[in-house]
């Protein structure tokens, strides 16, 4: 088993013609992922490599049963798209598009959580890998094979460095989720690890973090509470300078809230062991795991 | 973004939230010009994004022409905690009864617009939030709602206003909101908002915060600049849609994403070396964004050495192949370049990088190797 | 309140929504004038609320002046369907590629705003809704998100508009429900919604329909008046803040609350009666009222008795029986009252009219009695 | 057992200080209701007949532990009178006021509904009466006494009448629910009858509708599908023109649809007697339950 995707996802793309979406589509759909539609506003009834394309998310859902959607639309039309896909009844929305309007993050959250119909992961995320399965988004499946490790992440990049430590040290994933950067999170720590500790595949959790925020400390506390799984963080940042932001709009230290340090000691507080480098958290999950 | 004091209360005059009437001043005789045609007295106020500027002489009372030009002189190129000021605003001096703060915030964790009202203004906001949590009124407003009238008039009964100001702070405070919606803040904040003897509600300073992914539907904004905070290596790398942070040390790191840049900071400094930047070549970084970087890092003197650190999803390592090739066709660098390229093409990037065969350009297969060789040729360098 | 067609217009206009320029008249020679301005060829148009005005001869083409007079004095005061003709709006002819229909309604049942898109425009919209379902694309809107992008997006496509047009007519559909939403409206509707030969999307007629509750927040919009839909009585009685509705029968009928009022029709019809009327004197009816209702059922000469039925709740039988006094001392009626007081203060009510001791009035334990009695009274009178 | 209202009902009455408002609060705790508290901002601290008056219903939920609200403020600051008690987190909202905006109305219900945490009987409504238990807003209580027939009505005053009329035929009533008939109730009759459903003290349902609207075809299909009890209706607006509006928003007959007709076919349709005079409605219920 695996969270959030595997082989029944029936994905669309929006912008997928555009070359980013068009490149990643298409890498998905080569990967064994299930691409059933595109949507481009005005492109309806061409196709992209085989995959139909439609002017609206309504159709794709209509003529595709298209259940998940992964957004690759420019950041100014990216919460529209987001909107769009909620309202057709996607369950699933993975949203790859970087830059949006912290506004539009924010109304786009709150229709989604209240009208409590869809499950949004990103903005600014590399989607979700699940091993053999399926891939939405722009994570390289190339380093991962199925495992027993699922890895939750703010960074995209540093969800590659992690994950391939764990690849290296002989681990594999049953998913890893990136929930992205951005001021307001779709899907947060806390949602992906309750979803990890119900999953019979997941035996070991790794949560990657960065400064900026109280997501990890909010995590902890929920770790603490529902998570019996063994858990090992990681947060980015332990060098970073107070009050400079530091490319994400997430990540950034003012005063002596949100450091490494304190979101380090708020996971060891509950008891879960933090790696100081990727590499270092690779080598727990094999003390912990065992091989 | 941060807008200086001034600009803000222009954007706050746009929105109908009340500020004393000032103008902005680069220079002396602007000062002079604008303290007469505003009258005496009249403040004349550092423009820099750093708080106690007033204790650290920014901030002066001009009685009559003589002082407003004493305080232009002094103020103006004033070092205020290394930042220089280029700017003065000069407003009319207020009467105050009473100091209040207001206060509209984005709050990541609720996800929602956090408002906050107290009685406590004129002073350090964070001191009276540890000291005194209760003196500050706080609410969430549901944002597809909006601000309605009883968020008003509770935060104005909770906060302990006084009766006859209920009405006009629920006012300023859905103001505000509203403020920070169209304008698409991350802060609006007053500090001191005063009600004057008249009892009339003012707005006497204004600290705004704008979000840099919304500046193209505001291009009003979008043209405000701070010069007081501006450093020479970050304007070049924002011109250049890059995200640089400069720091002391003298290893420069290129990586893509954040979290993994600072991933990198923390290696290097692990393995004993110290950064000279945090420089986010960003998601789908082109060929023409990795010779933008080089250029940039190599702008900075300090820089004996510098780390690539890729992991390639968006970004395809062949990109940044070729971009590095790019940098050094144009720029020539003498520093050794420790590179490391893994994830989307990266087969291809290390093909492209071997065939050019680039002088001083070592690669690495780990980020923990990459990290202790960079450090390592920065030391020899 | 329904507005005329001139008046949905200079509403549309304020929002940005297209309209061809026009102006209204009420004479021949502001007619004429009107239509010198505007420049020929134009069209002269009745203003009234009534589909198929144009086939009724209420819309003429004028090529020239002396058709403009021709026109205007053929319309002016002329009788559709009972209404008269008071204004006529004269705007500049307009060409017409396709004629589309679009509207924004308050839809009751969903509870969110339902817009709508046709390419069947300027038809009877009920007729394609019953012979062609799918030919009307609809949507509701979450009135918390707003219209959105997507939402013009997907009713452009699948009412099938052409394609060249689907971004203007997106916009537009979000401009009306933008104008639904700022005038509180509970209709707006434009039909036809025509395309020019040059591509343009414009309202080429227009519906509109604003809540009366929310009128105070609207001042312009409570001045508007149709003086061709007005009945006198029902005039009188708004200005009143009663709610009227004229009849045909003989029996004038006053009770509290719309439900109330409504069975006591059935009832009295039931009963082998003509209602006169419907006129709820609504929640909280104090005695001047009373009195003003009293005053507006007389005012028609059909009545010859009048029933009250009053089951007071917020409503007090005390105050319903003080105004009945006050009605009689000033009005001196000369038809019989049937009386029937139940609820809040009954036992007071009943007790004031009966040591008043009216004449010609009749008091009834029940409804179904009250009725009966009164049927017999206005039979006999 | 009653519905929604009973000794547990700790009621705030925001407006209290108006004329109407003191009115029938002091009504309605002459009557045994639990009225804790009242709201009128700016007269914080004083009282009404003993009644404590807060500025805020915040401070009466926290100081008085008020649950349900009477809100009695005029039309043009209702809404932001309901939306203020479930801001507050008060659990019923009972909302009085006739002649609230549309539109205000529409946005208070969206709220509402989407936050989920409380339950608006009104606006433009008599109010909720549970005999001998509570009554909250304008029914005059005098005429009912408890019994086993719940009633629900868009109408206020009808209500009164037709319970009047189970009253004199003998029964008495578990609530009476006036739900108002303004174009966007907080509360609908499928709500209501899903309550009086699962209410063992309820064994009859009296409902009455009237013209406009599908709100009675709606509760037709509700009965057919959820309601085991026998239900008896009403309609009123059977003589009324089309086209017309006969005072509430609600009753306007348009065309065909919304007719009394129309709504009397539907419910005989599953099965629903309906009366054709208030009187006939006792009669039938009285052919039902017997006595």
């Amino acid at each position: 088993m695996s969270i959030l995707i595997d082989k029944n996802t029936r994905l669309v793309t929006t912008g997928i013609t555009g070359s980013e979406g068009k490149f990643h589509t298409l890498r998905n759909r080569d990967y064994g992922t299930n691409v059933v539609a595109g949507v481009t506003p005005g492109k309806g009834g061409q196709d992209v490599d085989g995959i139909p394309v439609f002017n609206t998310i309504r159709e794709a859902v209509d003529k595709q049963g298209a259940n998940t959607a992964m957004i690759f639309v420019p950041p100014p039309f990216a919460a529209d798209s987001i909107l769009e896909a909620e309202e057709a009844g996607i369950e699933l929305i993975i949203a790859i598009t970087e830059g949006i309007p912290a506004h539009d993050e924010l109304r786009a959250f709150q229709v989604i959580k209240k009208n409590g119909r869809s499950r949004l992961v990103g903005p600014n995320c590399p989607g979700i890998l699940s091993p053999d399965k399926a891939n939405v988004g722009i994570i390289p499946a190339g380093f991962f094979k199925p495992g027993n490790v699922g890895v939750v992440s703010r960074s995209g990049t540093l969800t590659y460095q992690v994950g391939n430590e764990l690849a290296q040290s002989g681990f594999g994933n049953s998913t890893i989720v990136g929930i992205g950067g951005d001021p307001v999170p779709g899907t947060d720590f806390i949602d992906v690890l309750g979803l990890f500790q119900d999953d019979p595949e997941t035996e070991l959790i790794v949560m990657c973090g960065e400064i900026g925020g109280d997501a990890e400390e909010r995590a902890a506390d929920f770790i603490a509470a529902h998570v019996t799984k063994p858990v090992v963080g990681y947060i980015a940042g332990f060098t970073a300078p107070p009050g400079k932001q530091m490319g994400h709009a997430g990540a950034i230290v003012s005063g002596s809230k949100g450091t490494a340090a304190a979101k380090a000691e708020a996971l060891e507080a509950k008891g879960v062991r933090v790696g100081r480098t990727p590499t270092e958290v690779a080598r727990i999950a094999m003390e912990i795991l065992g091989h | 973004m941060d807008l200086l004091e001034y600009q803000g209360k222009q954007l706050f005059a746009r929105h109908g939230i009340p500020v004393p009437s000032g103008k902005p001043a680069g220079t002396v005789e602007e000062a002079v010009a604008a303290a007469d045609e505003i009258g005496y007295p009249c403040a004349v106020k550092a423009q820099v994004q750093i708080g106690g500027r007033g204790k650290l002489g920014g901030i002066k009372i001009a009685n009559n022409q003589a002082e407003a030009r004493q305080h232009a002189e002094a103020i103006l190129g004033m070092d205020i905690r290394g930042l220089t000021v280029f700017e003065v605003w000069i407003e009319g001096a207020s009467q105050i009864a009473s100091e209040y703060y207001a206060s509209v915030v984005f709050d990541r964790g609720a996800k929602a617009p956090l408002v906050m009202l107290s009685t406590k203004g004129g002073m350090d906001i964070e001191a009276v939030a540890d000291e005194d949590p209760d003196a500050i009124a706080r609410l969430h407003v549901d944002p597809l709602l909006g601000f309605q009238d009883f968020h008003g008039r509770r935060l104005a009964y909770e906060a302990g206003v006084d009766a006859d100001v209920v009405r006009p702070i629920g006012a300023m405070l859905k103001k505000l909101y509203n403020a920070f919606i169209a304008e698409e803040a991350t802060l609006v904040e007053v500090n001191p908002l005063i009600i004057t003897p008249e009892r009339e509600v003012k707005a006497l300073d204004a600290k705004v915060t704008l979000d840099n992914n919304a500046l193209f539907r505001h291009p009003e904004n979008a043209e405000l600049r701070d010069r007081s905070a501006e450093d020479p290596q970050e304007r070049m790398a924002k011109e250049r849609g890059l995200t640089y942070v400069k720091l002391d040390g003298n290893i420069g790191i290129l990586g893509n994403g954040a979290g993994l840049v600072m991933s990198t900071l923390d290696v290097v400094k692990g393995a004993g070396g110290e950064p000279a930047n945090f420089l986010d070549a960003g998601g789908g970084s082109k060929a023409d964004a990795i010779t933008s970087a080089v250029e940039v890092i190599l702008s900075d003197s300090k820089v004996t050495a510098v780390l690539f650190n890729i992991f390639g999803g968006i970004t395809r390592c062949d990109e940044v192949a070729r971009g590095l090739i790019e940098a050094f066709s144009q720029l020539n660098p003498s520093v050794p370049f420790v590179v490391r390229l893994d994830g989307t093409n990266d087969v291809e990037g290390r093909r492209i990088l071997a065939e050019a065969n680039l002088p001083n350009v070592y690669t690495e297969a780990t980020m923990d190797g990459a990290a202790a060789r960079v450090v390592e040729l920065a030391k020899a360098a």
